[in-house]
């Protein structure tokens, strides 16, 4: 199988990207970390011959849920302690159990790929007509779902984050 | 002969009785249980007078369907063993109720109830023929005694009757599982569903299979026996249960385990019986030297008679697998003995607690002059434990060691050592708790044992003196039935036919 | 004759049942009884017993049965399996002299007992005590099945025992009874084993049945003969098992009298006498208890030599003479056996009445050096005890002692000139440490002064001994001095014929002389060393003299090697190693819910965690099934 | 240029183990939901790969479904975050979520 050099550019990005956000003691660098994940992850979508994902990705992901987390960050008001405090907690100790069950997962997971039939037809592209037919083809119930999702996550947010100030007061 | 049945719904009704009447009056249960228990021995008296002379090593049979879908049926039988072990409960019975439950203040009815009850489970065991019913009594015994060592028990008593629960419970367990393995194999074999114990010995089984069957019981059988790994719930369970549970269970309890090993192991399994001999037999020995050596290292009273127990019983373990009827007579005689000796012990240990409120050899010593019918009484059963010839322990420790020496003289050697060991405990305790001088200035004004023990003590020095001189009505009587005629592990010796009966 | 019979046959068990229903009788009164009415009923029924044997003797010996014995079966005692055992009892000649010995003496000791124990508030359940083991005793020697006899055996163990712990309130005086009962168990241990293996072989312990002769020998024999042995070396305190019999001093005096110088322990070797053709049939085993006589004889010897308190040289020299008998038995002389057992019943008896009526007026001193000169105060007493010791020593022709003694080392010069040499240089020491008693107790400066008076019923019995140490020894006597051979021709029937002595040769005389001049050399030797002299005497010292007092320790070692590991041992077991395996399992379990417990402490993480733990699992399993 | 889904569902296990390992090793819950983000991502990709292979439109599908998940994850869990900062615990620390009072 050929490698083609785009996948693999990306692809490196985003594992780099992505081990930098797990490691980071800052909020915002992690933040900003994700956000170059989910920008390789888009370009990813693109060269698997899926636009439509690619341009949600960064529409949806990397604008409105990473800017949701920004405000949040800021609300939180982060500062040196925090920073500090991050650093006592990741010791190298905590790394050891976590370490080797990501390791077996990796492997466990390697291995049942392995047993994969490889295939090495061309990109096709799917565009936006396809997975518009598709969603509201047969998987318009789930769309609904969806919807239902999104809904009641909203009102729950809503209803969680009202009285903070209120409740705040001693 | 329905009167069997009586044997068993006797004590129960009078449990029933006992209960109700204690909501009237917390001394009615004592008299509805004392009239229980002569009611009983009036019934045992007929079921052994109505026995017809010369009908068979078999001397009562009563049948009933219970559940005709499984095969189980209320059958009973009794032989000449079932028959002594009976009187041997309703002998023990007596000084339970006569001497250690008149005084007990909470809850008295409950605690008859459930005296009767358990007698009722142990009757119930050595009578019956159906291997369901027979698993029935089996745990109708257990659970009473279980709520009145909870209950009525000393200061450790939740830990100890949990001890003594769990034992009894599991290896019951490895029974039943044991039980329906000999009835499922015996199902394929024939097509017939079946509990009975008669048609359950035709049952053709390979070797390692009924290696395995008779393992389950020997289990069950050997923890309640004891069997020195197994025995660890007894001393505990001993020391902390109230008086009359002690007395019911060395004097009783204890001798289902024997019985079970007789009637269910070794007439059930003989092939495999004999090829577990040699195993039994050391496990026998060991019994008797280290329940002996322990019982001397003990500063509880109760303790060291249960230790002694242990010591005991497992001349009974070798005489029932020594493979002849010398052993097999041998170790009838000496659970009578056993329970007699044992019993009384425990009832004078009882009885020192109730005293000195310890039951601390440490604590005791020089109380011979203080208490001299009870030092007295106690004098003569720990010799009669130390098996002195004359009474009956000597009886049954000499036909097992005879028994044994025919199948190994090393293990007889170290039966015969057991022996030094018993002496050496049984002094012990003697010099230890009676004679010396008191600790401190002296003992208070105890009060000594009245007529009414002596009476009861007395009669069982009595009959563990005419054991002792006169074991032949018993001896007679004690070999087991066989349960077909087609397997005889035993050589059957010629039997006095219609020789005097106790 | 026929006419005799019946009546004949009704009288040993009568015999038995007179003591057994007066201790009967006293231990059901438990101690309500009067005293003098225990005193009268205990005495009185041995006496009755020592009448009734008399008569039976008397009868027995007009006109003897053809087969100079008679059977009484009474019951069939165990009849199962094909074993057989009978309570039946056997009148033969031997049983009869035991018999004699045993009520006769045991009488004597009643009586005298009426006296010393006067005053004791339990003195109930002392003669109940003293007549159980009289009866007891007579059931032993009654016996026609061994396992009957073993009744009697263990019975008698029981009464020693009780006896000796008889002042319980002292606790050395439990332990002294404790250990008593302990020894000798372990020999009756040993001759339960002997029964179960002849019983075994023959199918029954019926003695005459045991004793047809074309038994077998070879190592069955010898294994049988080995462990009766060890059941009749512990009783009699015999080297390896002599350490009981000293410190079972210390029960009252009369005890000490009957039960551990005249009667129980002398009951080891009537059982090897009664049980003789067995032993024939293992010469390994003669041998050894030969040797193992000499060897107690001369420790024992050697050990009373150096002790301080009078009823402790008594006690050594008791063992030392059983050692004579031991000898005897081992050398096949069962008549000089049982010979020297009657003469040394009789003046061993004594001697232990007399230095029990020398404790009573000297205030419960037994300290020999804390008394002398005693004869003057107590010339009664002092003529008793010096005839006694006079028997003891076997002072030459005069003495019953002498006899006995003689017929013994005449027969070990027959087996082994080095047994005879041992047996002699016995007889020397014998003389020699009971003469050095006699002239410290006796003699010289007065040290403590006797007070009261020796009542009558302990001075008849100690007159009528007297008599009888003297001149008990006539009714057998060597040919070189008279032919009298009344015991040996007596037990002929029982114990085979005679031995033939050395005849008319020099050598019978010459032995003779020598065995009449040792003893008197010994006397000779302590009147040099212990001689009375003004000042105070005192024991030796040195350490051969406390080796010797201390019984050559072997209680030391038996401690040591035996009694410390097995405690010690019992010590770190006592919480019972079986019963930590349950809490073996009680604690896993804890463990192991302490384990999965903590996988749910309410931590995300760790939730998280095992969530992808199991995740992984399960897709290694899917993946590679 | 070819198509190479197991290299595309090679990488989205390596960003699925590396968001584990995210969510197993650190305590602060803000890194812990960016992690959760992480993993949802990773699957997002394994579906896309996955319609890349068989040519179908259910892969993108799926992710839409996964992104409106994801949308209402952080919503909610951010919110609650908020909260708890709010109510007190500013470390906003996971392990102590078992202290089940504020």
């Amino acid at each position: 199988m050929i490698l083609n050099a785009p996948f693999l550019l990306f692809a490196l990005v985003a594992v780099w990207a992505t081990f930098m956000v797990v490691t980071r003691a800052v909020a915002i660098h992690a933040l900003l970390y994700l956000v170059v994940a989910l920008l390789a992850l888009a370009c990813i979508f693109d060269v698997l011959g899926a636009p439509f994902a690619a341009i949600l990705e960064v529409i949806v992901y990397a604008g409105a849920i990473m800017v949701l987390f920004v405000f949040v960050v800021m609300m939180l008001n982060l500062g040196r302690p925090d920073r500090l405090r991050e650093n006592t907690w990741i010791t190298p100790r905590t790394w050891v159990g976590p370490g080797i069950l990501a390791a077996l997962l990796l492997a466990a997971l390697a291995d049942a790929l392995a047993m994969a039939p490889p295939d090495g037809g061309p990109v096709v592209v799917i565009d936006t007509r396809q997975v518009g037919l598709a969603l509201y083809g047969p998987y318009v119930l789930m769309v609904e779902l969806a919807s239902f999702l999104l809904l009641a996550g909203l009102v729950s947010a809503f209803r969680i984050g009202r009285h903070i100030r209120g409740e705040d007061a001693p | 002969m329905i009167a069997l049945y009586g044997l068993v719904l006797l004590p129960l009704a009078g449990a029933a009785a006992a209960w109700l009447a204690g909501r009237a009056s917390p001394r009615a249960p004592w008299s509805v249980a004392i009239a229980t228990l002569v009611l009983l021995a009036g019934l045992l008296a007929y079921v052994t007078h109505a026995v017809p002379a010369g009908g068979g090593p078999w001397l009562a049979h009563v049948s009933a369907p219970w559940i005709p879908a499984l095969g189980i049926t209320l059958r009973c039988d009794m032989d000449g063993l079932g028959l002594v072990l009976l009187w041997l409960t309703v002998a023990l019975s007596f000084p339970c109720v006569l001497l250690s439950s008149r005084d007990i203040a909470d809850a008295p009815g409950t605690f008859h109830a459930l005296l009767l009850a358990t007698i009722a489970g142990v009757d119930g065991v050595f009578i019956a023929t159906d291997l369901f019913l027979f698993f029935f009594f089996w745990e109708l015994m257990l659970v009473p005694l279980y709520v009145l060592i909870t209950v009525w028990g000393h200061e450790d008593r939740t830990r100890a009757a949990f001890k003594f629960f769990l034992f009894t419970q599991g290896s019951g367990l490895l029974m039943l599982l044991s039980i329906l393995g000999l009835v499922v194999v015996h199902q394929h074999q024939t097509g017939v569903l079946t509990f009975d114990y008669f048609t359950l010995a035709t049952t053709h089984l390979s070797p390692p299979l009924a290696m395995g069957l008779m393992l389950g019981f020997f289990v069950a059988f050997a923890v309640k026996l004891p069997v020195v790994p197994l025995h660890v719930w007894l001393p505990d369970t001993h020391t902390q249960a109230p008086t009359a549970g002690s007395v019911l269970l060395a004097g009783v309890l204890l001798k289902t385990g024997g019985y079970g090993l007789i009637r269910f192991v070794v007439l059930l399994f003989p092939d495999a019986a004999v090829r577990f001999a040699p195993v039994a037999l050391a496990l026998g020995a060991l019994g008797i030297l280290y329940g002996a050596w322990l019982a001397l290292m003990q500063d509880d009273i109760k303790r060291l008679i249960a230790y002694s127990s242990v010591s005991h019983l497992g001349f009974v373990l070798l005489g029932v697998f020594s493979g002849s009827a010398l052993g097999m007579a041998g170790a009838v005689v000496q659970m009578v003995a056993h329970g007699l000796s044992t019993g009384a012990l425990f009832v004078i240990a009882g009885a020192l607690q109730d005293r000195l409120h310890t039951r601390d050899l440490r604590r005791m010593g020089g109380l011979w002059p203080a208490l001299p019918h009870l030092s007295a009484t106690g004098l003569v059963f720990a010799i009669a434990s130390l098996g002195l010839p004359g009474l009956g322990n000597f009886v049954g420790e000499f036909l097992v060691l005879l028994a044994t020496w025919r199948v190994s003289p090393p293990i007889a050697i170290l039966g015969a050592a057991g022996l030094v060991l018993s002496a050496l405990y049984a002094l012990t305790m003697i010099g230890r708790a009676f004679l010396g001088s008191p600790p401190g200035d002296g003992w208070a004004a105890l009060p000594d044992f009245g007529a009414r023990h002596m009476t009861v003590l007395g009669a069982a020095m009595a009959l563990l003196l005419a054991l002792g001189l006169y074991p032949q009505p018993v001896l007679d009587l004690s070999l087991p039935a066989l349960p077909h005629d087609a397997a005889r592990p035993i050589a059957s010796p010629p039997v006095a036919p219609g020789g005097p009966r106790p | 004759m026929l006419a005799l019979l019946p009546p004949l046959a009704f009288l040993p068990p009568l015999i038995v049942l007179c003591p057994l229903a007066a201790a009967t009788i006293l231990l059901l009164s438990a101690g309500r009884m009067p005293a003098p009415a225990t005193r009268v009923l205990a005495a009185g029924a041995v006496g009755l017993a020592a009448v009734l044997t008399l008569w039976l003797a008397v009868r027995f010996l007009s006109a003897p049965p053809p087969t100079h014995r008679l059977d009484v079966v009474l019951w069939h005692w165990l009849r199962v399996g094909g074993f057989d055992a009978r309570i039946a009892f056997t009148l033969d000649p031997l049983s009869l002299v035991m018999m004699l010995v045993v009520t006769g003496v045991g009488f004597l000791i009643h009586l005298y007992a009426c006296g010393y124990m006067r005053g004791d508030p339990d003195v109930a359940r002392f003669f109940a005590c003293m007549t159980l083991f009289v009866a007891a005793m007579l059931v032993l020697v009654l016996s026609s099945d061994l396992l009957c006899l073993y009744v009697g055996w263990e019975g008698v163990g029981l009464c020693s025992y009780l006896l000796i712990g008889f002042w319980y309130a002292e606790a050395a005086n439990g332990a002294a009874a404790r250990k008593a009962f302990i020894v000798t168990r372990i020999g009756d241990a040993a001759l339960l084993c002997g029964l179960l293996l002849l019983a075994t072989r023959a199918g029954g312990l019926d003695i005459t049945m045991l004793l047809q002769p074309g038994q077998p020998g070879g190592p069955v024999a010898e294994a049988a003969a080995a462990l009766l042995l060890g059941g009749a070396l512990a009783k009699s305190a015999q080297v390896p098992f002599q350490i009981w019999l000293p410190d079972a001093m210390a029960g009252p005096t009369p005890v000490s009298a009957l039960i551990h110088a005249a009667t129980m322990v002398t009951a080891g070797v009537y059982l090897i006498a009664r049980l003789h053709p067995l032993f024939l049939a293992a010469p390994t085993i003669m041998a050894a208890t030969a040797v193992l006589g000499l060897v107690t004889l001369l420790l024992a010897a050697g050990s009373a030599l150096a002790q301080t308190d009078i009823k402790r040289i008594l006690a050594f020299s008791t063992i030392s003479q059983l050692g004579y008998m031991f000898l005897a038995l081992g050398t096949g002389a069962w008549g000089a056996a049982i010979f020297h057992l009657v003469t040394h019943a009789l003046f061993k008896a004594l001697l232990f009445m007399a230095a029990g009526a020398v404790i009573l007026r000297v205030h419960h001193q037994q300290d020999i050096f804390h008394m002398g000169g005693l004869g003057r105060a107590m010339p009664g007493v002092f003529a008793a005890f010096a005839a006694g010791a006079a028997a003891l020593a076997g002072l030459p022709l005069v003495t019953a002692g002498f006899y006995s003694k003689e017929a013994i080392l005449q027969q070990a010069w027959h087996a082994s000139p080095l047994l005879w040499a041992g047996a002699l240089l016995g007889a020397f020491l014998t003389a020699l440490y009971i003469s050095r008693c006699v002239f410290i107790v006796f003699l010289g400066p007065v040290r403590t002064a006797p007070t009261g008076r020796t009542e009558a019923s302990m001075a008849i019995p100690l007159a009528g001994l007297s008599v009888l140490a003297i001149t008990g020894g006539l009714i057998e006597m060597p040919d070189a001095i008279a032919p009298v051979h009344l015991l040996f021709r007596l037990l002929a029937p029982v114990l085979g014929p005679p031995p033939a002595e050395g005849g008319a040769e020099g050598g019978a005389g010459l032995l003779l002389l020598t065995g009449a001049l040792a003893p008197l050399a010994g006397i000779a030797m302590a009147w040099v060393l212990w001689r009375p002299r003004a000042g105070t005497a005192a024991p030796a010292a040195g350490e051969l003299a406390r080796a010797a007092r201390a019984g050559w320790g072997f209680d030391a070692a038996y401690g040591l090697l035996l009694v410390r590991p097995f405690l010690a041992l019992g010590w770190l077991n006592r919480r019972d190693l079986f019963d930590r395996v349950p809490d073996l399992l009680a604690a896993a379990t804890r463990w192991g819910a302490a384990v999965l417990g903590r996988m749910q402490d309410g931590r995300v993480r760790r939730y998280a965690g095992w969530i992808a733990a199991g995740t992984v699992a399960a897709l290694c399993l899917a993946v590679r099934p | 240029m070819t198509a190479a889904p197991a290299q595309a569902l090679l990488l989205a296990s390596m960003l699925f183990a590396l968001g584990l390992l995210g969510v197993l090793v650190r305590r602060n819950l803000l890194f812990m939901l960016m992690s959760i983000e992480i993993m949802l991502n990773a699957a997002a990709l394994a579906f896309v790969a996955a319609g890349m292979r068989w040519h179908a439109a259910d892969g993108q599908v799926m992710f839409l479904m996964i992104l409106a998940l994801a949308a209402a994850e952080a919503a909610v869990g951010l919110a609650i975050l908020l909260r708890l900062h709010a109510a007190g615990r500013p470390t906003l620390d996971a392990d102590t979520g078992n202290r089940l009072k504020g």
